[in-house]
Formats: structure tokens, C-alpha cells, sequence
């Protein structure tokens, strides 16, 4: 095979990468968003449930979650096809990353924004709504779209509950071609063309939220 | 403006606060007529700015009591919410929204809080982005304007509330001294139609010319309280003397 | 198949048994995406030509997946000449691999100095590599303790992918084990909950270092 | 309604593969399972009406408990017989004698002809991890240093290439296989790479304990092809020969010993 | 402290400055004699920061020369470090280094410029925060003091690397009302020391008191220089005549 059947080879996997993407964003956002905000409003028993939950998606290794997600909850009667397993597994688990970037941007609000919002008698959910969210989701966008690339590159694991994306497919070609330089490297390339425009548009959104940020050079 | 000149705009029994074991106000009584202008002063980590938030629920305290008009701030949820939106804040970091238009700023809550529909919502607040004369600035963002002008938009942003009672907190201490001047004009603006205002400045010109009554905290307690020039000319207490002095060396 | 708890308890001590490579793979590889990371950060803001190549690397190493890296340094680098062990291997992939991401982090650490700060010590005449050392690492660590435990924990998580370079740690004792007695819930869940384990208590860990860090001098 | 029934109304069987010549793969061109396992299946499958054979692939060590999990009804994929694998699932009847084979570089350098030569020579050997090889060379007395586990053949094979390991000890078929494609060049077999009987393993397919009729309907039909001369056809196409055929003392009950008597 | 007093502790000649396509310091020329005081006002953005910024290497310049004492920044790398390191600079933000000490930060660049043994740097910072009147905050961190104690220590730090020339650049007006006398009073002592100073401050109080001279900007050049007496008896500009007005309302 030819430098370039062996990328169109891979390219066939991109299907599967693609889906597992974007129906785990259908997990992660919600998860981020509801998770994170509620992180930042509860206190005392509440927020350790909270916490746990997050903890579990965001610490667990997620081929341990696949494999037993996949594997083992049939046993228990629960038998979700592999792409709702791969996208609740990989998704919950970005969504854990981001829901602490939500929390984080929330709290690294100024308090003012706040009062400033109860001093007008607006209610909390409006000031959550209207004022603390879009501005810390602003602030934080850079870290959510860096977040989407770990999900990209995450997908590397879906072969396990036997979906064929970009990194199986590569598997699989080495298993008829034996020959790792050319396969590698075209892996390499496949994901690099998929993820580096998605850095560059995360540097374009950093450098629009914050021009004065890259004129700065503490050092 | 109109006003229930019977009963006086705020009245403060015995308030007591701490945060935890610190006792930041110690026994505070106050009485503030409708329509009259309060100056508070006082060094720092006095409670200046404790006692003004206690005003408008923006703190708890744990004893004592706030009358805002005829409602007892706490006693039912409702009425609390409603002496609220009736007070005014204007804060000395602005805090305006970011990421909100000038307009945006100050129809947010009329949206909100009456449900106001939008036109009028924003003719009323072109309104009084007139009366703080900066009406051209309705489409900027906070960003793009200078202290001044972002302080006036808070307080424009306020008044749009319709307020009984406007607080300012140091309102001109973030802010470069030319344009410390365009805010004291717009406030002494307001003093002169006759709004309820309390003020914790330490602009003793604005004070002098403008406050009806000066009160003086110092650890929590309120010292002292004189009309501006007896307060000027003889302060009573030691502790104010010696704060004047450094104030005015 | 039944969640055997005695079976499970009798693996604890196979599984344990990795424990140390785990956890040598995971601190060697710590310390050098640290130390790597630091000095990427340092060349790229110093700009030029260096700054501008160190930045389009990090993008790269971003935007492609830890195992397609350890793949190329263990089977495509000994075609060039450079061969390396496994263990070897594993901890410089890794290493080179989060680099990426924490000068990232180091980024934002030393963006949230203000300015001020290595004007003043300029304004002293400390020098530039002083004032690197003696201002600006201690101040950036205080603001990026959390991010960086995150990727902290994201480093132990990703050793099991050292399994495709045959290095022996926890997972793939586990699979081991799961391979020989056709068990798999017992001895995954066994792995999972000892991962989990220790990621909390990395995160656990840096949360106390950053209170401690914070300690005295905070507002 | 059980899998028998259920496969055989739909006209459909699911089988897991972990995508490995010659025992189980996707074919590149048509997409549809090739192998020594697929082959056989659909031979005898398509009499009965079952035309369609739907794949999973996934990784090796996920086919046992993606069977257990009902993700597939049949593991196709070389599965050798083990008493410990005899108590998850449950073999058909042995169809393939597999035993140790081993891949070196071109002329054999080392000369490496049996596990004693890599013993002797302090050799470093790669293997699949949890594979029959591992054991029967850890058997034959290859130190665990000298031995790298890879989770997979690329890798061996790669490993080979780059010269971490002196050779690789795979099954029997899995080094025909790889060697009939062609694509293996500067490597060859080792020949001959010398094992003896209680080294050899049997492959079958494999059900799951509960589907008792799917695996005799498989059974009765793999005679049958036996007889008919199918399976040699088959075996044949992968260039297997005698030293691959199943010799007829060898049964899945033997092979399983007391565990499968549990059953 | 000694001065070569036949030189000028500063000499600037034509100095100009851009920000990209903006004209920051426009023909800036100004002579500061050794042991004088400068006080530099003006309106905000008036370039007041960025000409004092230039004279000790924080911002570079596009035209014109800089000299300090005999050296002229610039003309050899040497040098200009040696010319900076005699020039101390006090920032309107303190700018401490909030993980180290009081001490710490009066010894840090003692103890790598100059290589200075430890006890001998500590006892040097130690006499200036006697002269600074805190000598019993040295091992407090910065966050632990109030603003105008922070002030101080920055004024310390800079007083250790023994400065010919110290240079504030606001040092009060990030401070409260009580604050700013107790920083004032430590520049007016250092100022009857006979240090060279120039400082940028709207502390007219101050310029009165102390200043041999009162500098005037007004977008990016001087448009006043006089003595303190004439600059408020009689303005001559009139940007520094409405100035002076907004200041003193
Ligand atoms: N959240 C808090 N927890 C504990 N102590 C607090 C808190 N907020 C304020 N304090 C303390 O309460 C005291 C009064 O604070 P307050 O802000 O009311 O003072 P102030 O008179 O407004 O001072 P300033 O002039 O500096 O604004 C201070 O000593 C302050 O340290
Ligand atoms: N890095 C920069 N890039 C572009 N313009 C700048 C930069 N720094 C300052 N300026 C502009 O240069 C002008 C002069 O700034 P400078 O800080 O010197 O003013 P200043 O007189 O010190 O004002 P202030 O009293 O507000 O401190 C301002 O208009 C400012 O916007
Ligand atoms: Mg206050
Ligand atoms: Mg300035």
C-alpha cells in the first residue's frame, strides 16, 4: 500500500472519531455545565454528592470504564450499544474536566458582578443566566475547546467496544502491512489534520478574549 | 420624587454584626429623613461599607433592626425583595457587565424585574444616561470608556430602578482625580432634585457642600453624627480630629 | 458471571504488585513534562524563531495522541538509530507528551503575574534569569497548583498505555490476570479502584500544597 | 427463544473476531469476515439459511466477556482451549491443532530453533500477552526478564523489525498467515522451530454456556463439513497441512479436564 | 550620599516615543540637577508614566538620548545595567513580591546584584526599614500589611540598592485617605536628605512643600515647567489652568 492509501485507510475510520465526538459533546456539555454551576452553588452535604460525581467521571481511567460499561453491565441486565458507551464514557469524563473549568471561571469572577446584579433585585437564576455564565463561559472557552481535542483524541480508545475509528483502522492496516513508519506517521498526520484547527481556532479565541494577554511578557 | 415624608427613609435599631468572633458593628442606630443627604466617613475597616450593604441586603447581620420606608427588611420575603429593588447601589469598582452595552447595563433589570418591554425600557434608560451626560454612549461596552464615565453609567444604571434610596460606596475612590469631578457633579445633580442618598466618600468638598447630616464610624461604632460644618469645625471626638487632620494635611 | 469479592480481594496483591512501576513511571514522567514544560514556556516567550518553533510544537503535540507517540518513539526511532528501553521509552513519551500541556499551564501561571512584578525586580537590576528563577516560578506555582495536579493525574491515568510497550504496571497485570483466568470484572475493577485511589489522592495532595502555598501570603 | 432459534429466524449470527489472519479479520476490500473461524461458519451456516454473518472486532482480550456480555453469539476467532476458559464458555469441537511457531530475522542469525535455543542463548523473545506461547515457553524454563509481552502482533512484529527483540513466538497459523501475506520482508519463520505435543493447543469456536443447542447444531455441522471435505478446502486456503489437523483422540473434554466437567 | 553635582542627575534631549502609530512622548527635553526634586503632574494618558518609565530602561524609546549622571542609557550595555541599578523606582501598585518576607524582599537583589553575604544585606534592609518606620514588620509577608505599610517597604527595597536618583510614579494614590500621610511623610524625609527625586503625584499638598520644580505634561509633552509657588499662584498654560481647577474643586 501506498503512503497515501494507507491515509485514505485511515481516513475511513474518521466516521467513527466524528460520531463518537460529537454524540460524547451530547454528554460532556450537559454534564459540564449542570455539574460545574452546581458545584459553585452548593454547599456542605450537597456539594460532596456533587463532587463525587465529578470526581468518579473525571479520575476513573476511562478504559476501565469502557471495558466495564460494555462488558460487564449486560451482565446487570444493561446493554447500551458501543457508541452510547463510548460517548457517555468519554464524554462524562471531559465533562468532568469541564465542569471544573465552569466552576473555576464562575468563581473567578469578580464578587461585584454578583452584588451588582443583586442590587438591581434581579433573582439568582438571572444573575446566574444573564450575568455570572456568559461571562465565565467566555472566559474559560479557550480550556473547553482544548477539551474537545482531548474528546478527539480520546476516541483512540473506542476499539475496545469494537467501533473502527482512526486509530483501529491503523490497527488494522499494520496487521495486513507490517510496516510501522509509514502507519504511524500517517495516524500522526490523520489527527493533526483533524485537532491542529481546532488549536489554532482555541489560540484565535484566547488571544480575541484577551488581547493585552500575549502583548504581556512577565518574563 | 415622590416620598412618604412621614416615615423616615431608613431607620437602623441597635444592629449588631460579626463575622465570626469579630464584632464589625457594634450597636448601630440611625435615622435617615426622606430626601435628606448622608455623608459617611471613617477610617478604614471601620464598617463604612458594612453598614451601607447592610442596607440592601446585600449582608446578614445578627441582631437588630432596618426599616426601609415601611418594610422591615426580613420580615417577609416579599416585601424584602421589593425594599430592595428600590435601593439603589453604586459601588466603588463601577462592577458593571462587561459584556453587556452600556443600554444593555441598565435595561437588563427593567427587562427582568417589571418585565418592562423593550422600547420602553431603553428610552427610559436613554433617559437618564441623558441626565448623567453621557447619552452618546448607549452602544459602547464598559471596556471602551474611561472610570468617569463607566461610574456614571453604574449610577444611571441604578437610578433606572426608580429608586427611593440611592448608596454609594466611595464612589470616586477608583478613579483619577479629573474625573473624580464629573461624578461629584452628577451626584450633587442628584442631591439637588431631592433623592434619599448615603454616601461613604471621603470627599470633603462633596461633603460640605452637599451632605445635610456627616456620621463618622470608627471599629464598628458611629462616633460621631453633626451637620458637615459643625462636623468640620469642631469634631468632637478624639478619633475623628486626628482623622480629619491626616485627611486635610 | 458473578462479581466474585473473593476472587477480587485474591488479586489485589498481583496488581499491587505494579504498583511501584506505576507509580516510578508516573513521578519520573511528572518531573520531566514539568521540567520540559518549564523550558518549552521560557523559549516561547522569549520569541524569535526558537519561540515561534516551540509554539507550533506544543499546537503539535496537542493535537495528537500520547499513543501514537509512544508507538513512534519505541518502534520508528530505532530505524534512525536511537534506540531506547522501554521503561525508558514510556517515561520520555509521556514526559514529552504532557509538556505540551503544562506549558500550557505554565502560560496561564506566569499570564496571572501582573506585570508589575518583574518590572520591579528589572527595576532592581536583578537579572533576567534571577528574576526567572527567584520571582516568577515561585509566584507562577502558587497560581497553577490545581491545573496542574490535574495533569498530574491525567500522567498516572495515561500509564497504562505503556502496556503497548510491554512495560509490566497495574492495568496490564490486570489484563494478565483477566487473560489467564477469563475473569474480567474482578481484577478491572480491582485496577480501576486502586487508579481512582490514587488520583484522589494526588488531588487530594495538591489541594493541602496549595493551601500551604497560599498560606501566609494570601489576601 | 433461544440464540439457536433466534439466529436461525433471522438468518443472521453474530460473531466477535479480533481481526487477525488467518483466524479472523475484515477483509479490506469487501468488508465482509474472512478466516479460518468465518469460513467454516458461513460454510455451515449457509445451508440452514443463515447467509449473513455479522461482525464485532475488538480487542483480544475483550471476546470472552463480549460473548458473556451477549455482544456476540460466537467467539471465531482461534480461541485455543483452555481448562480455565472452558469454565467462561463453552468450546465446540476442536478444529485446529495450533503449536508454537516462531518468527525471526532473514537467515535466522541466531539460529533459534526451539524454546532451549532461547534459553542457551540468554535470547529475548516477544510473545503475545496472555497467549498459549507465553506459558509454554515460561514451561520450557525462558526467564521472565527475557521475555516483552505486546498486547498485540504489529507490535511483535515491530519490536522485531527494530531489533528490541531476536524473535517472536506466535501460534502455528498466526505465522503461516502472516508469512503467506507477503508482506513480511527481511523476516522468515524459523524452521523448524521444534515443540512437542503437551505444547499444542486446539482452537474451536466458542459459545456461550447457556446456548447448549447453538454449539451441538455447530458441532453436527462441522462433522458434516469434515466429511464432505469443506474444512480441508479451508485449510487449504490458508496453507494449512497435516501438522494442523485435530488428531481424533483429542476432545473438547479432554481438553478441558475437570473444569469442563463442571458444566 | 554623594553626588557628582558638576553633572545633571538627569539630562533628557528630545526625547520621543510611539506606541505603534501613536506619538506617546512628543521632543521631551528636561535637566534635573543633583539633590532636586521634581514633581510631574497632568491629566491621565498624558504620557506622565511613560517618560519616568524611560528612565530606567522599563520602556524603550525611538529618539532622543537619556543620560543619568555620566552615562548615557543605551550607548553600552554595561553601563546602562550600572546607571539602572543606581536608579530606584517606587510603583503606584507597591509591586512586592508576595511570596517572600518584608526582609526577603529588601534582600533579594541585594544578595544577587551586588552578591552581598546574607548577614550584611539583612542588616542594611533592616536600617531601612527603621528609616521607613516599620523595622518591627520584617518577617510579615506583604498581604499581612496595609497599603501604606507596603508602600513603605517598597520604598525601602529600592533605598537598599543605594539609589542617586529614586523615582515614584503614583505612590499614593492607590491608598486609603489615613494612608497616604505616612508614605508622604517618608518621601518628604528622604526628600530633606537631599536624594534626587522625581516623582509623578497629584498630591498637591506635597508638590507645595517639597518640590524645587513642578513639571506640566499634557499629551506626551511638557507644556509647563516652574517652581512650585508660580505653577499654583498663576498657571500659565491653560490645560494646566482647567487642570489645577478639577483638582482643587
Ligand atoms: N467577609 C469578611 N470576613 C471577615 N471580616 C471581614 C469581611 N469583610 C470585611 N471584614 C472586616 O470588617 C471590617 C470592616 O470592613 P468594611 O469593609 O466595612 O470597612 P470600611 O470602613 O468600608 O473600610 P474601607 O474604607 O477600607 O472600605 C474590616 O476590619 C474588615 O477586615
Ligand atoms: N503598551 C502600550 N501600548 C499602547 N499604548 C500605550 C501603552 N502604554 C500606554 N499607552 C498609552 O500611552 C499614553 C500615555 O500613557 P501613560 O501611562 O504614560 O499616561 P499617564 O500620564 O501615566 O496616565 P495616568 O495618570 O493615567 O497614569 C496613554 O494614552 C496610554 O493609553
Ligand atoms: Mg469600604
Ligand atoms: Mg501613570
Amino acid at each position: 500500500m501506498s503512503m497515501l492509501e494507507i491515509w485514505l485507510g485511515i481516513l475511513q475510520g474518521f466516521r467513527v472519531t466524528a460520531l463518537v465526538t460529537l454524540y460524547g459533546l451530547v454528554f460532556a456539555i450537559p454534564f459540564g455545565l449542570i455539574f460545574g454551576v452546581a458545584q459553585y452553588l452548593t454547599t456542605g452535604p450537597a456539594r460532596f454528592v456533587v463532587t463525587s460525581v465529578i470526581e468518579f467521571w473525571r479520575s476513573s481511567a476511562v478504559i476501565i470504564l469502557l471495558f466495564v460499561f460494555y462488558y460487564a453491565l449486560p451482565l446487570a441486565g444493561l446493554a447500551l450499544s458501543a457508541m452510547t458507551v463510548s460517548a457517555m464514557v468519554l464524554g462524562l469524563n471531559i465533562g468532568g474536566y469541564a465542569s471544573q473549568a465552569v466552576r473555576a471561571g464562575l468563581q473567578a469572577l469578580d464578587r461585584g458582578q454578583k452584588e451588582a446584579g443583586h442590587a438591581l433585585g434581579l433573582s439568582r437564576a438571572t444573575i446566574l443566566l444573564r450575568i455570572e455564565l456568559p461571562q465565565a463561559l467566555v472566559a474559560m472557552s479557550p480550556t473547553f475547546i482544548n477539551q474537545l481535542i482531548q474528546l478527539v483524541k480520546a476516541t483512540s480508545l473506542v476499539s475496545l467496544v469494537t467501533l473502527t475509528d482512526m486509530t483501529f483502522r491503523a490497527k488494522e492496516i499494520s496487521q495486513i502491512e507490517y510496516d510501522p513508519v509509514p502507519i504511524y506517521s500517517s495516524l500522526l498526520l490523520a489527527y493533526f489534520i483533524v485537532c491542529y484547527p481546532v488549536a489554532l481556532f482555541g489560540r484565535w479565541v484566547e488571544r480575541r478574549i484577551n488581547p493585552a494577554r500575549e502583548a504581556r511578557r512577565a518574563v | 420624587m415622590t416620598q412618604t415624608d412621614d416615615k423616615p427613609a431608613v431607620q437602623i435599631t441597635s444592629l449588631n454584626k460579626w463575622y465570626g468572633a469579630f464584632h464589625v458593628l457594634k450597636e448601630v442606630n440611625l435615622t435617615i429623613p426622606s430626601g435628606s443627604r448622608f455623608v459617611i466617613c471613617g477610617p478604614s475597616g471601620s464598617g463604612k461599607s458594612t453598614l451601607i450593604r447592610c442596607l440592601n441586603g446585600l449582608e446578614a447581620y445578627q441582631q437588630g433592626t432596618v426599616t426601609l420606608g415601611t418594610i422591615r427588611l426580613g420580615d417577609n420575603a416579599r416585601e424584602t425583595a421589593l425594599a430592595r429593588r428600590q435601593t439603589g447601589m453604586v459601588f466603588q469598582s463601577f462592577n458593571l457587565f462587561p459584556h453587556l452595552t452600556v443600554l444593555s447595563n441598565c435595561t437588563l433589570a427593567l427587562r427582568r424585574v417589571p418585565s418592562m418591554p423593550r422600547k420602553e425600557a431603553e428610552s427610559l434608560a436613554r433617559h437618564f444616561l441623558e441626565k448623567v451626560r453621557i447619552p452618546e454612549q448607549a452602544d459602547k461596552y464598559p471596556a471602551q470608556l474611561s472610570g468617569g464615565q463607566q461610574q456614571r453609567v453604574a449610577i444611571a444604571r441604578a437610578l433606572c430602578m426608580n429608586p427611593r434610596l440611592m448608596l454609594f460606596d466611595e464612589p470616586t475612590s477608583a478613579l483619577d482625580p479629573e474625573m473624580v469631578k464629573e461624578v461629584l457633579d452628577v451626584m450633587t445633580g442628584l442631591a439637588h432634585d431631592g433623592m434619599t442618598m448615603i454616601c461613604v466618600t471621603h470627599e470633603m468638598g462633596f461633603a460640605r457642600e452637599v451632605a445635610d447630616q456627616v456620621v463618622f464610624m470608627d471599629q464598628g461604632s458611629i462616633v460621631e453624627q453633626a451637620s458637615p460644618s459643625a462636623f468640620f469645625a469642631t469634631p468632637n471626638h478624639p478619633r475623628a480630629r486626628s482623622f480629619l487632620n491626616t485627611l486635610l494635611h | 458471571m458473578q462479581f466474585d469479592v473473593a476472587f477480587a480481594l485474591s488479586t489485589v496483591p498481583t496488581i499491587l504488585g505494579a504498583i511501584g512501576m506505576t507509580l516510578l513511571v508516573a513521578a519520573v514522567s511528572c518531573v520531566g513534562a514539568s521540567a520540559i514544560g518549564f523550558g518549552l514556556e521560557l523559549i516561547r516567550r522569549s520569541g524569535g524563531l526558537g519561540g515561534l518553533f516551540v509554539r507550533f510544537l506544543i499546537d503539535f503535540i496537542r493535537a495528537t495522541p500520547v499513543l501514537v507517540w509512544l508507538y513512534c518513539l519505541y518502534f520508528i526511532l530505532p530505524f534512525y538509530g536511537i534506540r531506547l528501553g522501554a521503561l525508558a521509552t514510556g517515561m520520555i513519551g509521556l514526559s514529552l507528551y504532557y509538556s505540551g500541556y503544562l506549558a500550557e499551564v505554565f502560560k496561564a501561571g506566569i499570564d496571572a503575574i501582573p506585570n508589575g512584578q518583574a518590572e520591579a525586580a528589572r527595576a532592581l537590576g536583578i537579572g533576567r534569569m534571577d528574576i526567572t528563577i527567584f520571582v516568577i516560578a515561585p509566584q507562577m506555582l502558587r497560581n497553577i497548583a490545581a491545573p496542574m495536579g490535574n495533569y498530574f493525574v491525567s500522567i498516572l491515568k495515561a500509564t497504562p498505555y505503556l502496556a503497548v510497550l510491554a512495560v509490566p504496571e497495574m492495568l496490564g497485570r490486570a489484563f494478565d490476570i483477566a487473560s489467564e483466568t477469563y475473569r474480567y470484572a474482578e481484577p478491572l475493577t480491582v485496577a480501576g479502584l486502586i487508579f481512582l485511589g490514587l488520583a484522589l489522592l494526588i488531588s487530594h495532595a495538591i489541594k493541602r500544597l496549595e493551601i500551604r502555598l497560599l498560606g501566609p501570603t494570601a489576601r | 427463544e433461544t440464540a439457536k432459534e433466534r439466529i436461525l429466524r433471522e438468518g443472521k449470527i453474530v460473531i466477535g473476531i479480533h481481526n487477525r489472519t488467518p483466524w479472523g479479520f475484515r477483509d479490506e476490500a469487501t468488508g465482509e469476515a474472512k478466516g479460518w473461524h468465518p469460513d467454516l461458519l458461513r460454510a455451515a451456516f449457509a445451508e440452514l439459511g443463515v447467509k449473513e454473518i455479522d461482525i464485532r472486532v475488538t480487542e483480544f482480550g475483550a471476546l470472552i466477556p463480549g460473548l458473556l456480555a451477549g455482544r456476540f453469539d460466537a467467539v471465531a476467532s482461534g480461541l485455543s482451549i483452555t481448562p480455565e476458559r472452558c469454565r467462561q464458555v463453552a468450546f465446540g469441537t476442536p478444529d485446529l491443532k495450533v503449536h508454537d511457531a516462531a518468527i525471526v530475522l532473514t537467515g535466522n542469525p541466531k539460529q533459534i530453533h526451539g524454546f532451549e535455543d532461547i534459553v542457551s542463548q540468554k535470547i529475548i523473545m516477544g510473545a503475545g500477552r496472555g497467549s498459549v506461547s507465553v506459558r509454554n515457553a515460561t514451561v520450557a524454563g525462558v526467564p521472565e526478564g527475557n521475555m516483552l509481552l505486546f498486547p498485540d502482533i504489529e507490535a511483535n512484529i515491530s519490536a522485531l523489525r527494530s531489533g528490541r527483540i531476536d524473535v517472536t513466538v506466535l501460534s502455528s497459523p498466526t505465522v503461516i498467515g502472516l508469512l503467506a501475506s507477503g508482506k513480511l520482508k527481511g523476516l522468515e519463520s524459523a524452521d523448524p522451530f521444534v515443540t512437542t505435543d503437551e505444547q499444542a493447543t486446539y482452537a474451536a469456536v466458542a459459545f456461550r454456556s447457556e446456548d447448549g443447542d447453538l454449539r451441538a447444531l455447530w458441532d453436527e455441522r462441522l462433522l458434516a463439513l469434515t466429511k464432505d471435505g469443506t474444512v480441508g478446502k479451508v485449510m487449504a486456503r490458508y496453507g494449512f497441512g497435516e501438522t494442523e489437523v485435530v488428531p481424533d483422540t483429542v476432545t473438547v473434554e479432554k481438553l478441558c479436564g475437570t473444569a469442563g466437567a463442571d458444566k
